[in-house]
């Protein structure tokens, strides 16, 4: 899954989080109404940001555009059954007509195209083009922001530098074209990927555009991303500053696609829209047949959620998102400091803020989120030991107190005093330094945590970078003591979450641990974990990873979050998909 | 009308009143009623502004007080009038419930800060720049009108808005300031950067006129230095443009640094200043408006009163404009 | 006349290449590395200076410059191998966010911001000229009252707050004005759809402009008044309609024009929040975009675009009052 | 009415921000057909004012006005003080026409010097756009510019300075007006323009039988064109009379003063100049007695007293020749015609 990029108002679905749960609709209502669904009319999304990252399939890793482009636009190998509740998290076929055969001990994985799939030209969809589309990730230059999995399974040689030797389709050398084609091979139409190592989850990577059909000859590179090739039931007709218009896509066919159901004639998403615009058309009903489609800001909760009127309009859902803040260990070494930081932290106060559990979430108990239901459990480190007790007392394992244990932190601060004077006295006197992103909303939370953190003598200030966040805090040298982060699973396994967040290879390290005295044996154990094909003894793994993270304050996790999700009275069939973390976009329909 | 006329004429019979310029301006300035209102409201502003410790002690509010408990879930005041209050006078800040008085009056500090220092940096540069050019002309003149007309060609709003977040990069990293003195510092910089051309002119072409006028040619004859004649005859006769001018610009630049915050690219917080405030209020225009009307009302105040005072004073100083 | 437009020409264009070269300058120098910024998940030093390549940050910066600058008259190759592409000329860079050559960008934005400039114009220059007409001439009176209310809360209504405003009340509140959700139709296509697109974003703009024009064609058409040809018109027994609307607005018409040359050509770069409340995709939104996203190239051409309008509009004032003003013309 | 205009006990007032300004008090002046009628005095005496007044262009909002200015049109005479705007618009330039003092900003800069003439005209005679062209090339040759037809499509700041005076006497004559007032027409002209200026203004009087009020603080302007001549201080006329009244036997003080003041050629070299002393007064709040009697020398001549305290009337042995002074009248007769012979051997 991903960062989660915070947009000024909901820290914005980033990255597909399939997410195996029953947990998820805390309080959702759902129009999975009996009517029978109608064809026709215009669906329209309301979007506050200027565009969506991407339309390359190869380049889509946030939750919510993957969800909406999987449904409308590009079709996948393998894709979530859109059904509410658990079913949706099961994998069925989509380009293929099965959901990958493993052999080797899954390292080698064959999938077989269904026929009669074509792209939007016409042009019949052949194991050649997903091979080709498989290829253009490498081609890091040019592809970017996509998932990065295939580059480290797929059995290439790899550089010193741990880069592929194979650079990608526009540019390369013999040896890395002749690398590539052995680690993925057409027959008929079957296509094969060999793996470097045994992957039991590999075909949810093929839920990804990662693993999509491309053609060559109509790959423009770069800006391929403007208007893809439509393999799904609509096609992008105009892609503007202010829309993405997606009109059907006359050559998709139902017979090959037993996924989708396309009831609109044209989907839209209007662009660049105040949020405080948005919400009053939702609230104002002004355009039925829109979805509020970053969700209604803070302020105007109450009106959505308070009122009866729109009972039939609303959904207010955990987000498969894990909230916390990564310390710096190369500047925040002393454990006590780090301790004394979290449990003077005022998270009462700071979930109030942003909404109280009602809207904003529960303590977090770490990073693996309630939704991933088979690697989660409290740690019972951190947080309340029943993670939906939101209530404000000292939770008698963890010593952990919501409007914060000031005692225990001010021992902790004592301790620090005499253990590690020198971070100390950067505490107290120079002040720790907080990367963060300026958001309207998340700007009030600094006067909060000045005050909270005050309580037992830390000073704390911003770094508040505005452009370019995440590259910022993943240079090291950049990167100030601590960094606001939020991680959501890629899917259901915590295989996407310990190894990203706390080892050298994982690829959203912000916690700088490899120096840390119990890095090693974390790590060895991490690789025990990716090893274990029995989920259940993995799963065990994972949670004792979690535990351990905690125990060593990698991070100082802070909410299991919360979205919420509006829509027109024109709006039907509207329901949470557990696996993407968002709405089944492609089953809405519009009663006209 | 007849007798008032009869009773000027009997009295002070014979005498010539001779006042100075600046007793006139100062008559007419003060027959402005307008004029005076607002230079009271600006003045007290100011006061205000500046003793703003004072003035949230003795009223015994705290800008960086928190009223958690009195702000709901949708972060608006839990009580009537947005918390207007004998404890809070002009109510709370949603989100966090911050007192809004004593934030408006911390915040100006900043807000007028940037508003002077800019003024008087833009001022300070387009004097020197102004008289140089307007009083040697020729070659020096030419180049320096060159570089002004070249530095309006940019589009300054454009720049800064551009310029921003890597300049302030820079001067952090430069280490001559960190996080909002940063911000302050770039503001001031740019702002006065794009801004003293406009003054060189007007200043350039006082001078040009000044110059050619008999008590300057007579200081020349008599051989005074140009130090002499720069200081002493034409400076004193720059003071009512440039006063003007001052008192225009001041408002826009107040209103320059909320623009700036309100496009977050001015002042972060925690800071507060009129723009952030105003930023904040905009979220919560829908549902809590009192907010919003508090916040910009201020604003527009402060700018209308400092515009008046200008517009005052310029009618004061220039007798053409004649009201 | 030929000659002084040549030679005004010559230096505006010599202007034009010292502001790209300021410009180009200032954003290079700059302490971030855009190509880190551009940088995926797996930020590898390789990948960094393989983007870096991409984006041509590679080379010494008078080379950048020069590549630049030869992209708007021969256009300019970005890419390698099979994922070449060329942005034809005039090119003015490639977005690595938008995917878009920046000439393309342009020419989507730049109709929305001229329509948004030139209707804003229309209405602020009818409105302020007008009222400030009134106020010259009921001088004193209520007309003139009212007039200068209107330009005092004009000039003090920051645009964010009357944008806001008409945004929320008249268009979703009320809903006096539809709010306009297809984006920007050409006038030729729907006239409808056009006014609901601009009629509140002009509106917005045109209180600002008209407050101040108004103020300005007061003060411009007292000082005409006082003038002695004024006088004499008048003593030619000329009726006070025909001395302002004729010989007055004939004097004022030069310093008018003048200064609305200068605001339109401000407002092509220069409506910013106009644009970002409401959501016009003009220059003014696409740069700001540009800069929270770090858009170097987008930022670069826009900006020195904004700055060769304003020149490009002095040059073109120029001549224009030499054309209103008979006494510069012939010199 | 024999006269073509006729002002009577004109009282000009208007506020400023010290008190109200009597700028005229009690000026009274007629002109009669071919007549040359001069109102001499310094600046701020109230010269400018009564001339505007009569054109009824002084400033109508805060002025206060009383007396009358009777304008004598073919049978019908009008009171420019109390006659309504739109009427006394349709006398403006047609009855009365006026000159200004500076030529060079007295013409709009942006419109040809032919369309300007010809609009003077075409006020008058709404649509006779021809003939407005031709009367306008006419006037133009009649005032002396050579090539008409060429500099009338030329604009004004092609002109010298003299050029541009005599298009604006051109463009006041457009309408034949029986009333010519020149507010100091040549005093921004050089020496030698000056004099083909008033050469002008005396022929095309000759030929028009027009009254001229001629408005000047030159003497020598006035020795040379004027008929009759009135002499202003501090808005009031304080010696009226014939030019050789005036010039050989002035009986105000104030006029001796002008006249010393003035350089004539020929003069000894070792003769200076007297100013008068002091300074004119301030118009809000006039002396009680004789506006002139702070800078009189001849206090002592007069009534204990009554220069400071009683403000002197208008009078004189001859109707023509009065003027205002406390001194007896043979008294200054004498001395001041000796004076005069004095200051000019």
């Amino acid at each position: 899954m991903r960062k989660n990029a915070i947009s000024t108002r909901v820290l914005a679905a980033l990255s597909a989080g399939a997410l195996v749960s029953t947990v998820i609709t805390v309080g959702a209502t759902s129009t999975a109404n009996a009517a029978t669904p109608k064809a026709g009319g215009t669906l329209y999304f309301l979007e506050h940001t200027p565009r969506l990252d991407h339309y390359d399939p190869s380049r889509i890793y946030t939750g919510r555009d993957l969800a909406f482009m999987n449904s409308f636009h590009t079709r996948t190998l393998v894709a979530y059954n859109p059904v509410p509740g658990e079913k949706g998290t099961t994998l069925v076929p989509d380009l293929a007509t099965n959901t990958g055969v493993p052999s080797n001990e899954a390292k080698t994985w064959k999938f077989t195209l269904r026929p009669g799939s074509t792209f939007e030209d016409g042009k019949a969809i052949t194991c050649e083009d997903v091979k080709y589309g498989t290829s253009r990730v490498f081609a890091t230059d040019v592809i970017n922001d996509g998932p990065a999995y295939l580059q480290s399974w797929l059995d290439i040689p790899k550089n010193a530098d741990g880069t592929s030797t194979y650079t990608g389709p526009y540019k390369n050398t013999p040896a890395g074209v002749a690398a590539f084609n052995k680690a993925v091979t057409c027959k008929g139409s079957t296509i094969t990927f060999n793996l470097n190592k045994s992957i039991a989850d590999f075909n949810y990577l093929a839920t990804y555009g990662v693993i999509s059909p491309v053609q060559k000859k109509l790959d423009t590179g770069d800006k391929y991303d403007l208007n893809p090739q439509a393999t799904g039931p609509y096609k992008i007709v105009e892609n503007s500053a202010t829309q993405l218009r997606l009109v059907r896509n006359t050559k998709w066919k139902k017979s090959s696609d037993p996924v989708r159901t396309p009831y609109p004639d044209e989907v839209i998403i209007q662009f660049g829209l105040d949020e405080e615009v948005i919400d009053q058309i939702m609230l104002e009903d002004t355009i039925p047949n829109a979805v509020n489609f970053g969700g209604p800001l803070p302020t105007n909760r109450d009106k959505f959620f308070k009122d009866a009127k729109f009972a039939d309009r609303r959904m207010n859902n955990s987000d498969p998102y894990a909230r916390y803040l990564a310390f710096n260990l190369v500047k925040m070494p002393c454990l006590e400091i780090r301790q004394a930081m979290y449990y003077a932290r005022d998270a009462k106060a700071l979930l109030d803020y942003a909404g109280g559990p009602d809207y904003a979430g529960s303590y977090a108990t770490g990073v693996i989120s309630p939704l991933l239901a088979t690697d989660f459990e409290a740690t019972k480190v951190v947080g309340p030991s029943d993670y939906k007790n939101t209530a404000d007392v000292i939770d008698a394992t963890t010593g952990f107190k919501p409007s914060g244990n000031v005692a225990k932190a001010q021992a902790y601060m004592d301790a620090a005093k005499t253990k590690c004077p020198a971070d100390y006295k950067k505490a107290t006197e120079t002040g720790i330094v907080i990367d963060g992103r300026p958001s309207a909303s998340d700007n009030d939370t600094i006067p909060i945590n000045v005050a909270a953190y005050a309580r037992v003598g830390i000073k704390i200030s911003y770094n508040l970078i505005k452009s370019g966040y995440y590259p910022t805090v993943m240079d090291a040298t950049k990167q100030s003591d601590l960094s606001t982060s939020g991680w959501g699973a890629d899917w259901a396994n915590a295989s996407t979450v310990i190894p990203e967040l706390f080892t050298t290879a994982g690829g959203f390290n912000l916690s700088q641990n490899s120096k840390d005295p119990a890095y090693k044996a974390f790590e060895d154990k991490v690789n025990l974990a990716m090893k274990t094909t029995d989920r259940k003894k993995q799963a065990a793994l994972w949670k004792e990873l979690d535990k351990e993270a905690m125990k060593n304050f990698w991070v100082l996790p802070t909410l299991f979050g919360k979205a919420q999700e509006i829509w027109g009275s024109a709006v039907q069939n509207v329901f949470f998909w557990v696996p993407q973390g968002n709405l089944a976009y492609g089953k809405l329909w519009i009663n006209q | 009308m007849v007798s008032k006329l009869k009773s000027a004429n009997a009295s002070a019979a014979g005498q010539i009143i001779s006042r100075s310029p600046r007793q006139i301006a100062w008559r007419r300035f003060r027959r402005n009623k307008v004029g005076m209102v607002s230079a009271g409201i600006s003045i007290v502003v100011l006061m205000l502004s500046l003793f703003a410790p004072v003035v949230c002690k003795i009223l015994g509010i705290n800008p960086d007080e928190l009223n958690l408990d009195l702000i709901d879930s949708s972060g608006i005041p839990t009580l009537p009038n947005g918390g207007i209050s004998r404890e809070h006078p002009l109510g709370l800040t949603p989100g966090i419930g911050r007192d809004l008085l004593a934030n408006l009056l911390y915040g100006s500090r900043i807000s007028f800060l940037v508003a002077f220092l800019t003024t008087g940096l833009a001022i300070f540069i387009g004097l020197i720049v102004g008289i140089v050019g307007g009083y040697f002309r020729g070659r020096i003149d030419d180049y320096l009108g060159r570089f002004t007309d070249f530095l309006l060609a940019f589009p300054a709003f454009f720049m800064i808005v551009a310029l921003s977040e890597p300049m302030v990069a820079r001067i952090q990293e430069t280490g001559i300031a960190q996080g909002n003195s940063a911000r302050v510092i770039f503001l001031i910089f740019f702002l006065s950067f794009f801004g003293w051309p406009g003054f060189s002119r007007l200043v350039r072409s006082q001078v040009l006129s000044l110059r050619e006028r008999d008590f300057v040619t007579a200081a020349q004859a008599m051989g005074a230095s140009r130090k002499r004649i720069i200081f002493k005859e034409l400076m004193p006769n720059l003071w009512a443009p440039v006063i003007v001018v001052v008192s225009l610009s001041l408002p826009g630049y107040l209103a320059a640094e909320a623009v700036f915050s309100f496009l977050g690219i001015g002042i972060q917080p925690p800071a507060t200043t009129w723009g952030i405030l105003l930023d904040n209020a905009r979220r919560f225009v829908t549902v809590y408006p009192n907010f919003f009307l508090i916040t910009a009302g201020s604003l527009v105040l402060v700018v209308l009163a400092f515009n008046l005072v200008g517009d005052a004073l310029r009618d004061a100083l220039d007798p053409r404009s004649e009201r | 006349m030929p000659r002084f437009i040549l030679r005004r020409a010559y230096f505006a264009t010599l202007t034009i290449l010292l502001v790209s070269i300021v410009v180009y300058g200032v954003f290079s120098i700059l302490p971030f590395d855009p190509a880190a910024l551009t940088c995926g998940q797996k930020c590898t030093p390789a990948i960094v200076e393989a983007n870096r390549v991409k984006l041509g940050f590679d080379k010494p910066l008078w080379q950048q410059y020069w590549l630049f600058l030869s992209g708007i008259f021969l256009g300019r190759t970005y890419g390698a191998g099979s994922a070449e592409f060329t942005c034809p000329a005039p090119s003015f860079g490639y977005s690595f966010n938008e995917n878009m050559c920046v000439t393309d960008m342009l020419a989507e934005a730049l109709p929305v911001t001229i329509n948004l400039a030139i209707g804003a114009f229309v209405i602020w220059i009818t409105v302020g000229v007008g009222l400030g007409l009134l106020a010259a001439k009921f001088r004193g009176r209520y007309p003139d009252t009212i007039s200068s209310v209107f330009v005092l809360l004009g000039t003090s209504l920051p645009t964010f707050v009357t944008g806001l405003f008409f945004l929320i009340y008249v268009t979703i509140k009320w809903k006096i004005v539809p709010l306009s959700l297809e984006g920007f139709t050409p006038i030729t296509e729907s006239p409808v759809k056009y006014l609901q697109y601009f009629i509140l974003p002009w509106l917005t703009l045109a209180i600002l402009y008209a407050a101040f024009y108004t103020r300005f064609t007061r003060a411009t058409v007292l000082e005409t008044l006082g003038e002695d040809y004024i006088r004499t018109a008048r003593a030619k027994g000329l009726s006070e309609r025909v001395v302002l609307l004729k010989h007055t607005m004939r004097a004022a018409l030069a310093p008018i024009t003048t200064s609305a040359g200068l605001d339109i050509a401000g407002l092509i770069g220069g409506a910013i929040i106009t644009e970002s409340i409401f959501n016009l995709a003009g220059l003014g939104r696409m740069t700001l975009q540009a800069v929270y996203e770090f858009d170097l190239s987008v930022v670069v051409a826009t900006t020195i675009l904004a700055a060769t309008v304003v020149i490009t509009m002095n040059l073109i004032v120029d001549i224009a009052y030499g054309y209103l003003d008979p006494r510069v013309r012939m010199k | 009415m024999k006269n073509l205009l006729e002002i009577k006990d004109l009282k000009v007032t208007f506020p400023t921000d010290d008190g109200f300004v009597q700028a005229v008090d009690g000026v009274s002046i007629s002109v009669a057909p071919g007549e040359t009628v001069a109102i001499v005095g310094e600046s701020g005496s109230g010269k400018t004012v009564t001339s505007l007044s009569v054109i009824g262009l002084h400033n109508r909002k805060v002025t206060q006005i009383t007396g009358s200015i009777l304008v004598k049109d073919k049978d019908e005479s009008l009171d420019i003080v109390s006659a309504p705007l739109d009427k006394i618009r349709s006398y403006r330039g047609r009855v009365v026409s006026m000159i200004f003092q500076d030529p060079m900003s007295s013409l709009h800069p942006y419109y040809k010097i032919g369309s300007q003439l010809a609009e003077a005209y075409l006020v008058h005679h709404p649509g006779k756009k021809e003939e407005a062209n031709k009367k306008a090339l006419e006037m133009l040759s009649l005032v002396g510019i050579p090539e008409p037809q060429v500099r009338a499509k030329e604009y004004p700041h092609q002109f010298s300075g003299g050029m541009r005076q005599r298009v604006m006497i051109a463009m006041a004559l457009m309408n034949d007006p029986a009333v010519l007032i020149a507010d100091e027409p040549t005093t921004a002209l050089d020496v030698t323009v000056q004099a083909q200026i008033l050469q002008l203004l005396k022929d095309l009087q000759k030929n028009l039988n027009m009254g001229i009020l001629l408005i000047t603080h030159d003497l020598g302007v006035v020795a040379q064109v004027a008929d009759r001549v009135h002499v202003m201080y501090a808005g009031r006329i304080v010696e009226q009379g014939n030019v050789d009244d005036i010039f050989y036997s002035p009986h105000a003080p104030y006029t001796l003063g002008l006249l010393k003041s003035v350089p004539r050629i020929g003069s000894r070299g070792s003769e200076r100049l007297k100013a008068i002393p002091g300074q004119p007064p301030s118009l809000i709040n006039l002396p009680i007695g004789c506006a002139f009697a702070p800078r009189c020398e001849y206090i002592s001549l007069a009534d204990e007293n009554s220069c400071e305290n009683l403000r002197p009337q208008l009078l004189g042995n001859s109707d023509s020749h009065k003027s205002r002074c406390h001194v007896p009248e043979e008294k200054r007769d004498k001395l001041f015609t000796a004076e005069i012979k004095g200051a000019r051997t």
